[in-house]
């Protein structure tokens, strides 16, 4: 595994278990999604996070409860990692009251602050102003914590992604911006519209110290976010990762995929977070094939666990449409 | 109204119909091009643009980055020096980033020049909610824009405007929006096979009757016939108006329409306070306020951010059944 | 209403009396910071802020660089973790560059949270036109925030509501947005030495009259009392009604006034078509349809980007006489 | 004269009375402007380009007349050296009909398309699309064109810029980004809003080739800008210039300036761009005493003229008010 050599002390049995454990809840969720969307239990936009697994689940343990998250719309997996309860995500797909935000949000908004995961943003580099102000807040008082605000590859064309690294950079906040590159923005392709195509440079151009990592290298990430977060903690501002990753899947259901050939998606499966890390773990005999059979049965019963619950769940009244618009009481 | 004989009719869709007035901009016309997000090899995020990038090559169909501030500017930039630029914004919710340039520059540059410069550019987008995608994806602001002037604003709602809106616009040399519904893209019909420009700046009736007025654009056009069709079963004879340029209003046409019906129903699937529906009870209440029996009523979406959740979706948009229930409230005394 | 004895009273300008509203709300709550383009080092572009950084330093009188949509994300980004940041944006023109953020976030994040996620931020901003500063810098633009679901929207006029609706923003736990009007900020006269927070979300009568209800906010305001006055002497006993807060409308006080004046003139600095006006005249003609005598008028600015010239930026703007002519008119037939 | 060495040979008498002469034709021009504020003959905002006159002097004589201009709200002496006469200029600050923008725009917003001269921005950042733009469109029609756009420091910040240059990269465009760097975005200095000051650096994060001049050298600017028009004429793509200057007088006619120093002001004075490159040009002995003279006489002449043109130019009527609000014919 690449950068993993000064890792491996740390890559006991229990945590290669629950890293393979984490990507399997993401992609197994994410399956589970896709097959909810085409019997019109989930609707509206969904985006699955299948193939870029490593990423959040090699980021996110780095950091701490009190730590923040601001995520993008396609944000289950970081959900996932970061604690929200897979019954409230699952709730939320299908619009019901029991879930995260309440069904108000779905799939592209899951809020949970108890777990200081701050959505789910809908527009394209949206949340990087958000996450600068929390960071801000953060550093204004005192905390020591850090906001990890994921984005992808194609927020970097975007304004906003120039004017947040900056503000962070200038006023050395807290923040760790993790780019996924997945190589694309819906079906277009990175070439096509940055000039600079090796992105973690571009932070380095606003001072902030940056990093590209083979984001479908799980240990490789975690690596990374692990000096990243620490660094920040150490007051030493901004940190930037770039996640090299990819997209197995369309980038939402109305995506035929006319962009990108059958075989240059084929060629990043062999690739896949979950298959490589799986099979170096075998290889190694970390992990053996009835861990991964125990694995598989323990995350199959989660997620119908989390079907169940948002099959349950009830549909808000329509009375309380208006409610949410406007909060009554100071936070 | 002499139509053209059955047999030079096609079916079409509302999609297919936009993307032949592309079509046939970009053959008749060098200086035409497309430029947007995944116009080119996604081929277009509503499917408006497939095909055409094989056809016009990358030059012509320009894929941009995610920078839509930049890439508005710049078809504002080719427009004046010459080209006849067509910019998509993907939707309304991302034309929140453009905006300065659109406000700052589209509609003032032939002012603020003292009339040197003109700016000839057409600017898509897909406007409107009922695909369940939240609070973020589902805004109807084409009425802001109506505000603006030194922009046109259209809101093709038939299958003709959608064929002829864009042709015409392009002939326009100033900078003009057309506001594309989402859930009007899958529409079928027949058109005139020969069927091209049309002229913008008129409203059109839609269904002539007699007691009430419904006046709609793009979208809810089709949820006030269907509530047309309701009244009329109740004894109420609605005449419905499509709006079809939201700036210039054509307020010469509603105040004829009630000047005869007396009665009048706004239907706007903008929030309520502020939405184009605001105008246009505003002008009727100056300018038809004699012809006018009761009150106005409105039809909006309710002022909440729009929910996931298709049954909230549903009561937070205006549907036939609070259109119906309006014309009768406005009829009642 | 008692008013404390004349000896309470100070001497104070519109400008001093917001920075009084922002010293105090710094004393108080060390959550509450200003931050935007030039308020520290400069002084603040109206000189609003000036002498706020010596008092409470660069930490929180933050000076930004020109990034109008990284710092009002940024002061949301704040507020929902804790802060109660004071985002002054220059001037309304500027603030179409951080709509997105306005819209998408700050106005959505309660709702598309489940009510998690408050965001008890102010976003101060001048506005309105005078000085001669052309289209890209006059813009009037406050009627369209007050589209949106989940902000709150004022317009002090007066300087008490200028001393006192900052303080009452900052303890609400929505968005809200204050709009200055840029002629106001040199407006001297007396208040209360203790004026501190008001009320918001009532309209008020700043002058009762029994004929005709002209309703007017910021800067119009004054206009139309000085209309009012000429109005008088033509023996036409104006009432007129300062909104106050854009959003949400005070109908009631409203309806109450044309209940008693059954005529109404709106009066708004933005362009007609579209403007905040068109909401007030739609309201009162759906809901004050029978109280009214005769036809609502309108008194905004002219359809054209505001130019430069004094003489056509006064005929550009709404002015007395036209709130005169428009008050005549509506009280002839 | 820092970078003249290789630039001696061209420095022909002739060309250094020239470059005198439209350095003092802004100057003057701008110090009259101010006097005319002071008795309210110009209203507004009236930002002035004393001390950076090195700038525009420098780089615009480097177009042709097919090429094209975009500028900001401090852009008088763009227009000037373009080649806009004077009298339309002046009318227009005055508000006059016969004024280059028909008196609508004022100082902010000069245009003249004759000239190529497409304003007078006043939107910061604003620019910088609308340039890409005509640079995409000559590209588009193999038009051999360059577009020159200039921008301030404070203007780095927005996103603009970003979304800006990278379409220009990507695009590969005949674009000349000229950055007038003085230090201060009105109060507010570079080193508080920019984590990168080298500015012409971040034009480098896009693969733009970029450079940074003296910009209180006019000889430097010309040659460095000579070297990138012709670049972009070789079809080599985008190139940035970084001028750093120093603006004398306050931002606008309301600003007190208490965020920087007389000291700093006097200092930078002392290199003021004409008053430089004057001395250097009598101690060669290349221009003399008389010449000075001769100049200051002519630019006065032109200027009184101006003056004389707004002064006795005319009001548009009220009635045309609406004019100008759409076209009638497309062009
Ligand atoms: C401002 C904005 N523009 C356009 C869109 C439409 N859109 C949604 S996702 C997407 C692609 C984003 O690509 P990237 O940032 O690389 O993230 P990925 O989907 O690859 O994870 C686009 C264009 C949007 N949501 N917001
Ligand atoms: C988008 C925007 N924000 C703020 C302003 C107000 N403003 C006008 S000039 C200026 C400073 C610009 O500085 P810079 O770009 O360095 O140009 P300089 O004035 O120094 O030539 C500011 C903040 C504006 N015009 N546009
Ligand atoms: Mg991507
Ligand atoms: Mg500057």
């Amino acid at each position: 595994m690449t950068g993993s050599a000064d890792l491996k002390p740390h890559l006991a049995r229990s945590h290669v278990m629950d890293l393979m454990r984490q990507m399997l809840r993401i992609r197994r969720f994410e399956e589970k999604c896709i097959e909810l969307y085409a019997t019109e239990r989930i609707r509206g936009f969904l985006h699955v996070y299948i193939g870029e697994e490593a990423v959040a689940v090699g980021a996110l343990p780095t950091l701490t409860p009190d730590d923040a998250v601001v995520a993008t719309y396609r944000e289950h997996g970081q959900a996932l990692i970061r604690g929200v309860p897979m019954n409230a995500i699952m709730a939320e797909m299908y619009g019901k009251q029991e879930g995260c935000s309440g069904g108000r949000g779905g799939s592209m908004h899951i809020f949970d602050v108890a777990h200081r995961f701050y959505g789910g943003n809908a527009i394209v580099g949206g949340g990087l102003p958000l996450a600068v102000g929390m960071a801000l807040a953060d550093k204004m008082c005192n905390r020591r914590r850090v906001t990890a605000c994921f984005f992808g590859d194609g927020a970097v064309a975007e304004g906003e992604f120039h004017e947040s690294l900056n503000l962070a950079a200038v006023w050395k906040l807290p923040i760790l911006f993790v780019c996924e590159n997945n190589l694309y923005a819906m079906g277009t392709a990175l070439e096509l519209t940055e000039s600079e195509t090796d992105l973690h440079l571009k932070a380095q151009s606003y001072r902030i110290s940056s990093v590209a990592v083979d984001g479908m290298d799980v240990v490789a990430v975690e690596a990374a976010a692990r000096r990243a977060t620490a660094a920040i903690r150490a007051g030493e501002g901004p940190q930037f990762l770039e996640c090299r990753t990819y997209r197995f899947r369309a980038h939402s259901a109305f995506d035929p995929e006319l962009y990108r050939s059958k075989t240059e998606v084929e060629e990043w499966k062999k690739r896949g977070p979950i298959e490589r890390f799986g099979a170096w773990a075998e290889a190694n005999a970390i992990l053996h094939p009835t861990d991964f059979a125990a694995l598989e049965q323990e995350v199959a019963a989660e997620i119908e666990a989390a079907v169940a619950f948002a099959e349950s769940g009830n549909w808000e009244p329509v009375e309380t449409l208006t409610r949410g618009v406007y909060a009554e009481v100071a936070p | 109204m002499t139509r053209p004989p059955v047999e030079t009719r096609i079916r079409t869709s509302y999609r297919e119909a936009i993307r032949a007035a592309i079509f046939e901009a970009m053959l008749e016309d060098e200086r035409v091009f497309l430029m947007g997000e995944d116009v080119g090899r996604y081929g277009g995020c509503y499917a408006v643009s497939k095909g055409l990038l094989a056809e016009f090559g990358p030059e012509r169909i320009r894929d941009t980055p995610l920078s839509e501030s930049a890439f508005v500017g710049a078809g504002i930039g080719a427009a004046i020096v010459g080209m006849r630029p067509i910019v998509e914004i993907m939707t309304v919710n991302f034309s929140l980033l453009a905006l300065d340039q659109i406000v700052n520059n589209a509609a003032t540059l032939l002012h603020m020049s003292g009339g040197q410069i003109s700016v000839p550019l057409v600017i898509r987008m897909a406007t409107g909610a009922g695909r369940q995608v939240a609070a973020q994806h589902s805004h109807s602001l084409e009425g802001w824009y109506a505000h603006i002037p030194g922009l046109k604003v259209l809101a093709p709602a038939t299958l003709e405007d959608a064929r002829g809106m864009l042709g015409t616009a392009l002939r326009d040399p100033n900078p003009v929006l057309i506001f594309e519904h989402v859930l009007l893209y899958n529409m079928e019909g027949e058109i005139a096979a020969d069927a091209g420009a049309v002229e913008i700046g008129k409203a059109a009736i839609r269904r002539p009757g007699r007691d009430v007025t419904l006046i709609a654009y793009g979208g809810t056009l089709h949820k006030t016939l269907l509530a047309a069709e309701i009244l009329a079963k109740e004894g109420i004879d609605a005449e419905v108006v499509d709006l079809r340029t939201l700036r210039p209003l054509d307020t010469a046409t509603l105040l004829e329409s009630i000047g005869r019906t007396h009665h009048a129903v706004v239907v706007d699937e903008g929030w309520r306070s502020g939405s184009l529906s605001a105008e246009v009870a505003a002008r009727l209440a100056e300018e038809g306020f004699w012809s006018l029996d009761a009150p106005i009523g409105r039809v909006c979406s309710v002022e909440v951010p729009i929910p996931y959740p298709r049954h909230l979706e549903e009561a937070a948009l205006p549907q036939p059944a609070r259109i119906v229930a309006a014309a009768q409230a406005v009829m009642r005394r």
